[in-house]
């Protein structure tokens, strides 16, 4: 009995733990793998996010089940890199597009503007 | 025999507080200046005149003053009869070379300055001939090569003049330094500088290894100051010199210094082979050669210049022959050479004054138009001659007497003949000196009418004059007892038999002389051929050897200073490494090491990849550092994995620092690169990369080996007493932190400074910068065209939002628990900063900056105060500065907390980093404004939302058109 | 177990980290590197925190938190630099 | 009054929680201390946002964090697959142009940010004016599919939310 | 451990030195960045290594690291911090001032040696 | 505890930042308030001064920590005299750049140059090696912002070159520090002085190289043989009322190797022994031979200056390496000399070239204004630098010289020192004749002609047509000093003799800061 009551939260760590391993690895194999940047840009943004996703969640429960301190720490990294990701793909994605795509090669914005790497936004001289 | 006298340094002082009088009184006019300048000489002879009946009883008058007793170094005075005699030649002719100088000087001439110069000089002199105490003559010795300087380049329009004042120079200042070095020699066989001491150990210091090292240093810096060959060609250089000054100082006074060293020095240093062979020949030599060349001078004053090497030549030669009667001629030649030169000098002036030339081949038959000069120089010039009755005759007889009797160089002969050749020229221009100048057909081609000067200048002239008959007639009465204290002072011991008088009887000197009278006259009679011979005759030029010779010199020394100090600092770093390397190694080798006593540490894989990964980019960061953005991208993986080093290694808080800095500094560089080259050309060949890849690798090898070595053996460290006392006295339980803030918050202090002086450099930096140059080239500075469009993309704006706050939370709870946990004042100033930073990147400086609540410079001002005053605080309660104190409190909605004056310092601390790192960011960002970024009003680009408002704005646009 | 699961973790991520690196030298483009660089960062966030569970203690955490930040604005940085070449203005 | 004192109610509130997390234990002393920090703080920063966006229906907003999740944790898997089996040259990616009706910068800024965390996308530029969305597909053979899909499943709910 | 770490120290030292003497300043300073790396190992390395003890004090540890060559290494980060900052400025000056980043410099100036 | 102790540091690094921001707009407020912080703190230093003159060792322990725990600052005649001698320079700078308009030209004069009269203080004042490097690092980053202080090209790239040349410099430090904390497990000096001569020859290996490497980081700041290539460069691009202040900075190395290399790495050390003293006397010795081809090689002025303070500095370190008190008493003798002497010579540079058209360059130029007066004054400071008579240098020469006379190499020795003296004196008179009596027949009154022109950055402001008595003062004080230096030698190097003893007999020293501790720190007080 006392030993179920260690090993299930031994497993759900352990779990979580190599999940996140195992994406991290991913994350790793698509930075070699994956033919460009924009494919690449795929790989660490998910992957990585949730890599570190399980090891915190790992992390978060070691602490709770098995040290017996409860630790919210790590929900503060998790929120981090959830606001943060997106943010640096999409700054990764322009500085790539802005030296090897073309505005041409992408599709219209179906808009009096053009994508925001290549059209200056609107102001007052040109909103009207 | 000894009787003390305060009389003694007050007369060495006296020029020098005279000198100051001139120099105030310039512009009083001339005959208050010369007053002001003579009463301080006649003053000084008084005192000497009250002096005199003591010393020529037999006495010295002696007066001491501690100076500097460590050194040995004593304001020691003594007067002796050699001190007396020429005590009374300086302030003598010094008198009345002041009042010649009065008429001589024109109107235009600043005279407040040439007298200062004059009793400068005339204090340094008479410091000399009284010091007791060797060092002090040095120090008067220097003196006198200093104001001679000034005096020689009095008229400082002159190139002639300003040339000579630097050969003098020069050259003295060269014998006189090589004179210490003999001091310092004697004084130490010695075992005192005082002379007095040093003159009773004659037979020691003659005796001692020493001795003849000692002796050439001494002799070099005598011939130097008394132009004895080969240092003979600085004087005639000095005639560029005012008349008066040339009277005074290359006749007189300082040329004699040395003459005056030898005589001083005789007891000690002569009697010896060294001394006799140097001294006389150099002395010989330095005769004969100066009268060959006088002979041939066309200029009056070098003509003169000539002949004072020569009789200087004369008297060196008597000093050196080492024979006590040889000593006492000396003496009385230093005396008739005084009178008959001096005047020589002055009539000489007198001429170039009235006839504004001295060039002999331009003159002629001045005896007519300036009768009293032409008497006094002719009388003069005749003693010179050494022709009977006049005292001239009296000494050169008794010398070569002396000469006739020396055995040099095996025999008497050589000396014999030299010294009569040498006579025999000295003959030849005294005559053409008064035949060539004075006698002949009168010309009518002066560059200016010639008449007699007015009475005033011929004072001085005349005086000596009739010096030189009287001492001629009667010298027993007038020069013997002088000469009698004075040999008596050189030799040191019981004086020769002798007589002063005119007629000594048949002697080898009487046949010597008249070989040299008739034979220095057909030499005149026949100075044309010769003159055409003579400047036929290709011969040495001393001032272009010595301007060759100092001009190599000087280029040797800037090219060797140009290549050592070339400005290539990767150069001077490289040697400074090696250096280091080399002798960290040799002193490595000077001590033995003990066995290791620590056993290493595993090394877990994982650490191994990170090894592997901070070798890597650190490799890489050096291979392909041309392209700069990428050698920051690496040094940010190394910073990342030294910071990993330091989690692994047990120290959170130099991992927290660590990157924060990291970051900040990336930041820094980023925004400095912007206006940089974003590549490094290649341009250092080859083999500098070889030798400096040579040395990083031994630099690099030395720190491992270093390190590796200690790492390998246990110490004791003062640390254990921290982590005790971390809790009990510092109120913390992050060690690192308490001693940061409390055992050595003092660091801290200081290194916060560092901080906030930094911001405060590049904000100085920054304004010069753009009130420099530098701003044409900002100005200049163009963008690449095809830079990405959105500025302040939506997305980063709205996440800064949330992200802002939340860092700032971040950074206050690493403030907060920092004492405690990992974290503190400094890493907290650096979150927050990095959190504005966020907002600067997402929204631009300028719209950010408006929004600021705090000047930058404010906060490291209150920053630096702030933790200052903490620290000052504790002296309210009398303990030493930053002492801390704390306690735990309860304040009833929140948890019990602890006040710690650690933690105000911390905040102290806080402030200044912010406000440093936001400064130097502001700093930097203000070049990019001036380089013509423009400023945003709003957040973002472009607020979508605006969208709504715009489509309102044109529908309604659409209606009022329909 | 959690032992295993730990040092199975730590060899994803370390080989992570590796392959990272090489992306980081191979690039080819500068988005390549700060991409490299970003996810290295990453990486070594989930290093910290699973030494924190290695270790059992929850000291790492502040470092891993903050690198997660200044991560973010060195990556914003290093992007806004090849894009715009002032990052503050 | 209240507005200039409390400029962003929901920030306090986060940061409030942030605070606890960050000290790790919850007790009333560190709530309250949270609290007075998560008022102070945006007071602080206040004028780096202007504006206070306008955020109704906080059940709509759990629910869509937690669709987002789960869409996260199954892309992750999807993108595992794609990456680690499928043959470099099958894989098909493609530029999507998302049109937006949003408007709010927030909700603008959320919706990209799910695009990026959710299966094979990333989203790499908006328009000059903010009125559309480039996203990168890493794997899609029907781009007009996953545009209609992040429109209906996202979109429509954070139009609901930012009212 | 302590080979790796004295290794690392040597590696950045190397490394740091050699960019140092370089002849641009831009490559000098990241020399001296490095370099100050290798230094603040260094000097942290001189309180000898310890794993997983750090210095903050609990009841449950009885060993730990010595956390006084730490707080040498925190004053060290800090110094070279603002040392740095005030370098790259000073180079970003000269470089505008000049229009060269070069660190050497020549002197040209001429003057009369003697007349 | 005589809590003003601390003074010399906390005076004017809290004047700083008051100088920095609440003044920052009101020049003449700045001037007032830094030069009234400047009067206050030479009162403080002379008090000091005569503090320590019965020999007492008075030790200050921040933050009441027990030595060697915390860190202390030990206050003994050496240290005092020298943070006297900081101060007074520190007025004397302050005043000058005040007069001439120097603190105009640039932002924050003030407050910079407080704070590295501060970090110098600090540095003579601390007993605790860490603490030293901390402070140098406060006076050398002071002293950046100070060297560049104005801008214009040239100034900017021998900034650069020094700041480049003063943080390997600062790595290096660091590293000896490691190194010594490695051995000897202790940063206090008094301390170490034990630890240190603890340790056997048997295994003294690394605490010879920390010895070593420490030498050459106060080697580099003294400007010593081999690494002693920034300090012309940067002396001669420097604002010369700065480059007057590093007179004393060079000054902090030469006495940071002779406290450290006497207390702590002393001779009598078994395991150092005479390790520094053989390494120090060639360099120093090769210093001198560069400073004088330097001086001799000069085209422009400021260089020309700047190579003598490499020569001076090179005697100063040649009597420092001798290792003996009478060689020690002589140095400090020199020292003070020199730090006197370079500072008037360049104050003096400074206003010959801000009057003089054609800058620097050592060539013939129109007439300066005031001819007369300022040559005199340059004239007194380049024989004091020189070493002539009758000012304090010839004196100073000669005590170098006498107590080098039991060294070895004598002969050498003297003969280098002696020669350099003849090689400065004869640049020196070529420089000064060049300067004041050669004058082209330019008329001085069209100085703005196009060729002529001063550069902008070499001189603070056009050149001003007379001397004012208070842009004089300073130099006349320095020059005066000089002569006071001279005329009361026997009382100061008995001073100095006095001084020297205490240095190389460091158990007074050990026993202030170690032994008579007044009571530790009651830990349990705060409970």
């Amino acid at each position: 009995m006392e030993q179920e009551l260690t090993m299930l939260p031994e497993l759900l760590v352990s779990a979580f733990l190599v999940i996140g391993g195992i994406f991290g690895l991913v994350g790793a194999i698509g930075m070699i793998r994956l033919p460009d940047l924009m494919q690449r840009l795929h790989a660490p943004t998910k992957a990585t996010t949730l890599g570190v996703g399980g090891a915190l969640i790992g992390s978060m429960l070691y602490f709770n089940m098995i040290e017996g301190e409860i630790s919210f720490h790590e929900l503060l990294i998790t929120l981090f890199l959830f606001l943060t990701a997106p943010i640096t793909a999409n700054f990764i994605a322009k500085t790539y597009m802005q030296a090897f795509v073309r505005n041409s090669d992408l599709p219209e914005t179906g808009r009096r503007y053009g994508w925001a790497v290549y059209d200056d936004p609107p102001n007052e001289d040109n909103i009207n | 025999m000894v009787s003390a006298s305060g009389l003694l340094p007050v007369m060495v002082l006296l020029p020098f507080i005279g000198a100051l009088a001139p120099g105030l009184m310039i512009r009083a006019g001339r005959n208050a200046c010369a007053t002001f300048a003579a009463v301080p000489t006649i003053l000084a002879l008084v005192f000497l005149g009250v002096m005199a009946p003591d010393v020529m009883a037999g006495n010295t008058v002696t007066a001491q003053f501690s100076w500097l007793p460590q050194l040995g170094l004593n304001a020691n005075f003594f007067l002796d009869g050699l001190g007396l005699l020429f005590a009374g030649m300086i302030l003598g002719v010094g008198l009345l070379v002041i009042i010649y100088a009065r008429f001589y000087l024109s109107g235009d001439d600043p005279m407040g300055q040439f007298f200062t110069y004059l009793l400068l000089f005339q204090g340094a002199m008479l410091g000399i001939v009284v010091s007791d105490n060797i060092l002090l003559l040095l120090v008067f010795w220097e003196l006198t090569s200093l104001s001679s300087f000034l005096l020689i380049g009095y008229w400082k329009h002159l190139p002639e003049g300003r040339q000579g004042a630097r050969m003098a120079l020069a050259v003295t200042g060269a014998g006189g330094l090589a004179m210490i070095a003999g001091m310092l020699i004697l004084g130490n066989i010695a075992g005192s500088y005082d002379l007095s001491v040093i003159l009773q150990h004659g037979d020691e210091i003659r005796a001692s290894d020493h001795y003849l090292t000692a002796l050439i240093l001494i002799l070099l810096g005598a011939f130097a100051k008394s132009a004895q060959f080969p240092f003979h060609f600085w004087l005639p250089h000095a005639m560029a010199a005012p008349t008066p000054v040339s009277a005074y100082l290359h006749s007189a006074t300082m040329v004699k210094a040395g003459v005056f060293l030898m005589a001083r020095m005789w007891p000690v240093l002569a009697g010896t082979e060294a001394w006799f062979y140097i001294v006389s020949t150099v002395g010989l030599i330095t005769m004969v050669i100066g009268a060959l060349i006088a002979l041939f001078k066309d200029d009056l004053k070098a003509l003169l210049a000539y002949s004072t090497v020569s009789h200087l030549g004369l008297l060196t030669m008597l000093l050196g022959l080492g024979t006590r009667l040889a000593a006492v001629v000396a003496v009385f030649h230093i005396i008739n050479h005084l009178t008959f030169k001096a005047a020589l000098f002055m009539s000489a002036g007198i001429v170039d004054h009235e006839a504004h030339t001295r060039d002999i081949k331009r003159l002629g038959g001045l005896a007519s138009l300036m009768p009293a000069t032409a008497t006094i120089a002719v009388v003069a010039a005749l003693s010179m001659a050494g022709i009977p009755p006049l005292n001239g005759f009296m000494s050169k007889e008794m010398m070569l007497e002396e000469v006739a009797h020396a055995d040099w160089f095996g025999g008497e002969w050589p000396i014999i003949i030299l010294a009569t050749v040498g006579a025999l020229f000295s003959v030849a221009y005294s005559f053409r000196f008064i035949g060539h100048t004075f006698f002949g057909p009168v010309r009518d081609d002066y560059p200016h009418h010639p008449h007699d000067p007015p009475v005033g200048m011929l004072i001085s002239p005349a005086l000596l004059t009739v010096m030189v008959v009287a001492i001629g007639l009667a010298p027993g009465l007038l020069a013997e007892p002088i000469v009698r204290v004075a040999s008596a002072a050189v030799i040191g011991g019981e004086l020769p038999e002798f007589h002063l008088k005119l007629w000594h009887g048949v002697t080898p000197a009487l046949f010597m002389s008249i070989v040299a009278v008739l034979g220095g006259a057909l030499f005149l009679w026949q100075h044309k051929r010769l003159d055409r011979a003579w400047i036929a005759t290709p011969r040495p030029e001393a001032k272009p050897i010595f301007d060759g010779l100092v001009s190599r010199v000087a280029l040797g020394s800037r090219r060797l200073t140009e290549v050592a100090h070339n400005g290539a600092i990767s150069r001077y770093l490289a040697i400074f490494t090696a250096a280091t390397i080399l002798l960290g190694l040799a002193a490595y080798r000077g001590g033995g090491l003990a066995a290791p006593t620590r056993e290493m540490l595993p090394v877990p894989p994982l650490v191994g990849i990170g090894f592997v990964l901070l070798v890597v980019a650190t490799g890489a960061t050096v291979l392909i550092h041309r392209n700069r953005f990428l050698a920051l991208i690496l040094t940010s993986v190394v910073g990342l994995m030294v910071s990993f080093g330091f989690v692994y290694l047990s120290a959170p808080d130099l991992a927290l620092t660590q990157i924060t800095v990291d970051t900040v500094t990336v930041m820094l560089m980023l925004l400095a690169l912007h206006f940089l080259p974003k590549e490094t050309p290649r341009e250092s060949p080859m083999g500098l990369r070889i030798r400096d890849g040579i040395v990083a690798l031994g630099a690099g090898a030395g720190v491992a080996a270093l390190s590796f070595t200690f790492l390998l053996r246990d110490v004791s460290t003062i640390s254990d007493y921290h982590l005790e006392n971390s809790y009990k006295g510092g109120g913390g339980t992050n060690v690192v932190n308490v001693i940061l803030v409390d055992f050595r918050g003092y660091d801290t202090y200081g290194e916060i400074i560092v901080l906030g002086i930094a911001g405060l450099t590049l904000f100085a930096l920054m304004e010069a910068l753009l009130n420099g140059p530098a701003s044409r080239r900002l100005r200049n500075f163009t963008f690449p065209p095809d830079r990405s469009r959105d500025r302040h993309p939506l997305m980063m704006v709205i996440a800064t939002r949330v992200m802002m706050p939340i860092a700032a939370m971040v950074g206050v709870y690493i403030f907060i628990r920092g004492h405690n946990l990992p974290g503190g004042g400094f890493v907290a100033g650096l979150v927050i900063s990095i959190a504005l930073l966020m907002q600067y990147m997402a929204s631009g400086f300028a719209w950010a900056q408006e929004r600021k609540r705090f000047a930058y410079h404010a906060m490291i001002g209150w920053g630096v105060v702030i933790a200052g005053l903490t620290g000052a605080g504790a002296w309210l309660a009398g303990e030493p500065f930053l002492t801390s104190a704390f306690g735990y409190f309860k304040v009833p909605p929140f948890e019990e907390f602890e006040l710690a004056t650690a933690s105000l310092f911390d905040f102290g601390v806080f402030l200044t980093v912010l406000g440093a790192v936001m400064l130097m960011l502001y700093s930097l960002s203000r070049l990019a404004r001036y380089a013509g970024e423009t400023v945003n009003e709003e957040p973002m680009d472009y607020d979508p939302s605006r969208r709504v408002e715009v489509a309102r704005i044109e529908e309604q646009e659409k209606k009022d058109e329909a | 177990m959690i032992t295993y699961a730990l040092i199975f973790a730590f060899g994803c991520f370390g080989f992570g980290l590796l392959v990272t690196l090489w992306r980081l030298l191979a690039g080819p483009s500068p988005a390549d590197r700060i991409l490299a660089l970003d996810t290295m960062v990453i990486n070594f966030i989930a290093l910290l925190i699973l030494y924190g569970v290695w270790r059992g203690t929850a000291i790492y955490f502040e470092a891993s938190m903050l690198i997660a930040m200044v991560g973010f604005v060195s990556t914003v940085a290093f992007c806004r630099f090849i894009l715009r070449g002032d990052i503050i203005e | 009054m209240l507005r200039r004192l409390l400029p962003h109610p929901i920030l306090s509130v986060t940061l409030t929680i942030v605070w606890l997390a960050l000290v790790n234990t919850v007790t009333l002393g560190n709530l309250f201390l949270g609290a007075v920090l998560g008022v102070i703080i945006p007071y602080m920063t206040a004028p780096y946002w202007p504006n206070r966006p306008k955020v109704g229906a906080p059940l709509r907003a759990a629910e869509y964090a937690l669709i987002v999740l789960w869409d996260i944790i199954v892309a992750n898997v999807v993108v595992a697959g794609i990456v680690l089996f499928k043959p470099r040259s099958r894989i098909h990616s493609q530029w999507v142009v998302v049109p937006l009706e949003l408007t709010s910068p927030e909700a603008i800024t959320v919706l990209a940010g799910t695009i990026t965390m959710t299966p094979g996308t990333v989203s790499a530029t908006l328009s000059a004016d903010g009125a559309a969305i480039l996203v990168h597909c890493l794997h899609t053979d029907d781009p007009d599919g996953v545009r209609d899909e992040i429109k209906s499943r996202y979109e429509r709910r954070l139009m609901e939310i930012f009212k | 451990m302590e080979l790796v770490v004295a290794l690392s120290i040597g590696v950045l030292t190397a490394a740091g030195t050699y960019l140092v003497l370089r002849l641009r300043a831009f490559p000098v300073i990241v020399g001296l960045t490095l370099l100050s790396y290798a230094t603040n190992v260094f000097v942290f390395s001189s309180g000898r290594l310890a794993v997983g003890v750090p210095p903050v004090l609990n009841d449950s540890a009885s060993t730990y690291t010595d956390p006084l060559p730490q707080a040498l290494v925190l004053t060290a980060i800090v110094i070279s911090f603002g040392m740095t900052a005030v370098l790259v400025l000073i180079a970003l000056g000269a470089f505008l001032e000049s229009g060269d980043d070069q660190v050497n410099v020549e002197d040209k100036t001429t003057g009369e040696g003697d007349a | 505890m005589n809590h003003w102790i601390i003074a010399p540091v906390v005076l004017p690094a809290m004047l700083a930042p008051i100088l920095a921001y609440v003044m920052r707009f009101d020049i003449p407020l700045q001037r007032a308030a830094s030069i009234t912080g400047a009067v206050l703190l030479t009162v403080i230093a002379a008090g000091l001064f005569m503090l320590t003159a019965d020999g007492s060792v008075e030790v200050y322990r921040l933050g009441d920590w027990p030595a060697p725990f915390g860190i202390v600052l030990v206050l003994d005649r050496l240290s005092a005299m020298l943070v006297l001698l900081t101060a007074v320079l520190g007025l004397v700078v302050l005043v000058h750049a005040s007069a001439t308009g120097w603190d105009r030209s640039g932002r924050h004069f003030h407050a910079l140059m407080h704070f590295q009269i501060m970090g110098i203080s600090g540095a003579f004042l601390t007993g605790d090696a860490f603490n030293l490097f901390v402070l140098f690092e406060i006076l050398l980053i002071a002293s950046y912002g100070l060297a560049i202080h104005g801008g214009g090209k040239a100034r900017l790239k021998a900034g650069l070159q020094y700041v480049i040349m003063n943080l390997a410099g600062s790595s290096l430090f660091l590293i000896a520090l490691g190194t010594i904390y490695a051995t000897t497990g202790t940063l206090n000096i008094a301390d170490l002085s034990e630890k240190v001569r603890e340790i056997p020859v048997e295994d003294a290996a690394l605490v010879r190289v920390a010895a070593m490497l420490m030498m050459i980081v106060f080697a580099v700041k003294a400007a010593l043989f081999p690494v002693q290539f920034w300090l012309p460069g940067t002396y001669a691009s420097a604002p010369a009322p700065v480059a007057a202040l590093f007179a004393i900075m060079t000054k902090v190395g030469a006495y940071a190797i002779l406290r450290m290399h006497t207390v702590v790495f002393g001779p009598d050390a078994a395991a150092i022994g005479a390790l520094s003293g053989d390494w120090l006397k060639p360099a120093a010795l090769i210093t001198v031979a560069i400073g004088a081809f330097g001086v001799i090689g000069a085209r422009r002025l400021l260089p020309l200056v700047s190579f003598a303070t490499l020569n001076s500095t090179g005697t100063l370190m040649l009597a420092i390496a001798a290792f003996t008190p009478y060689a020690a008493e002589a140095g400090l003798y020199y020292l003070v000399h020199s730090t006197l002497a370079t500072a008037a010579l360049f104050l003096v540079a400074d206003l010959v070239l801000a009057r003089r058209a054609g800058g620097d360059a050592l060539a013939a130029a129109p007439a300066t204004q005031q001819n007369g007066l300022l040559a005199a004054l340059f004239f007194m400071a380049a024989i004091a630098i020189a070493g002539m008579p009758p000012l304090s240098g010839f004196l100073g020469k000669l005590l170098v010289l006498d107590a080098l006379r039991v060294a070895e190499y004598t002969p050498l020795i003297w003969t280098v020192v002696l020669a350099g003296s003849l090689l400065v004196i004869v640049g020196f008179v070529r420089a000064g004749s060049q300067l004041f009596w050669k004058s082209t027949s330019v008329d001085p009154a069209p100085k703005a002609e196009a060729g002529l022109a001063p550069d902008p950055a070499l001189a603070p402001a056009a050149p001003t047509d007379r001397l004012g008595p208070l842009q004089v003062a300073p130099t006349m004080v320095l020059l005066a000093g000089l002569a006071a230096l001279t005329i009361f030698a026997g009382p100061i190097s008995r001073h100095m003799n006095a001084t020297a003893s205490q240095l190389f007999d460091p158990s007074a020293y050990i026993e202030a800061v170690l032994v008579d501790q007044p009571m530790t720190k009651d830990l349990e007080e705060h409970h």
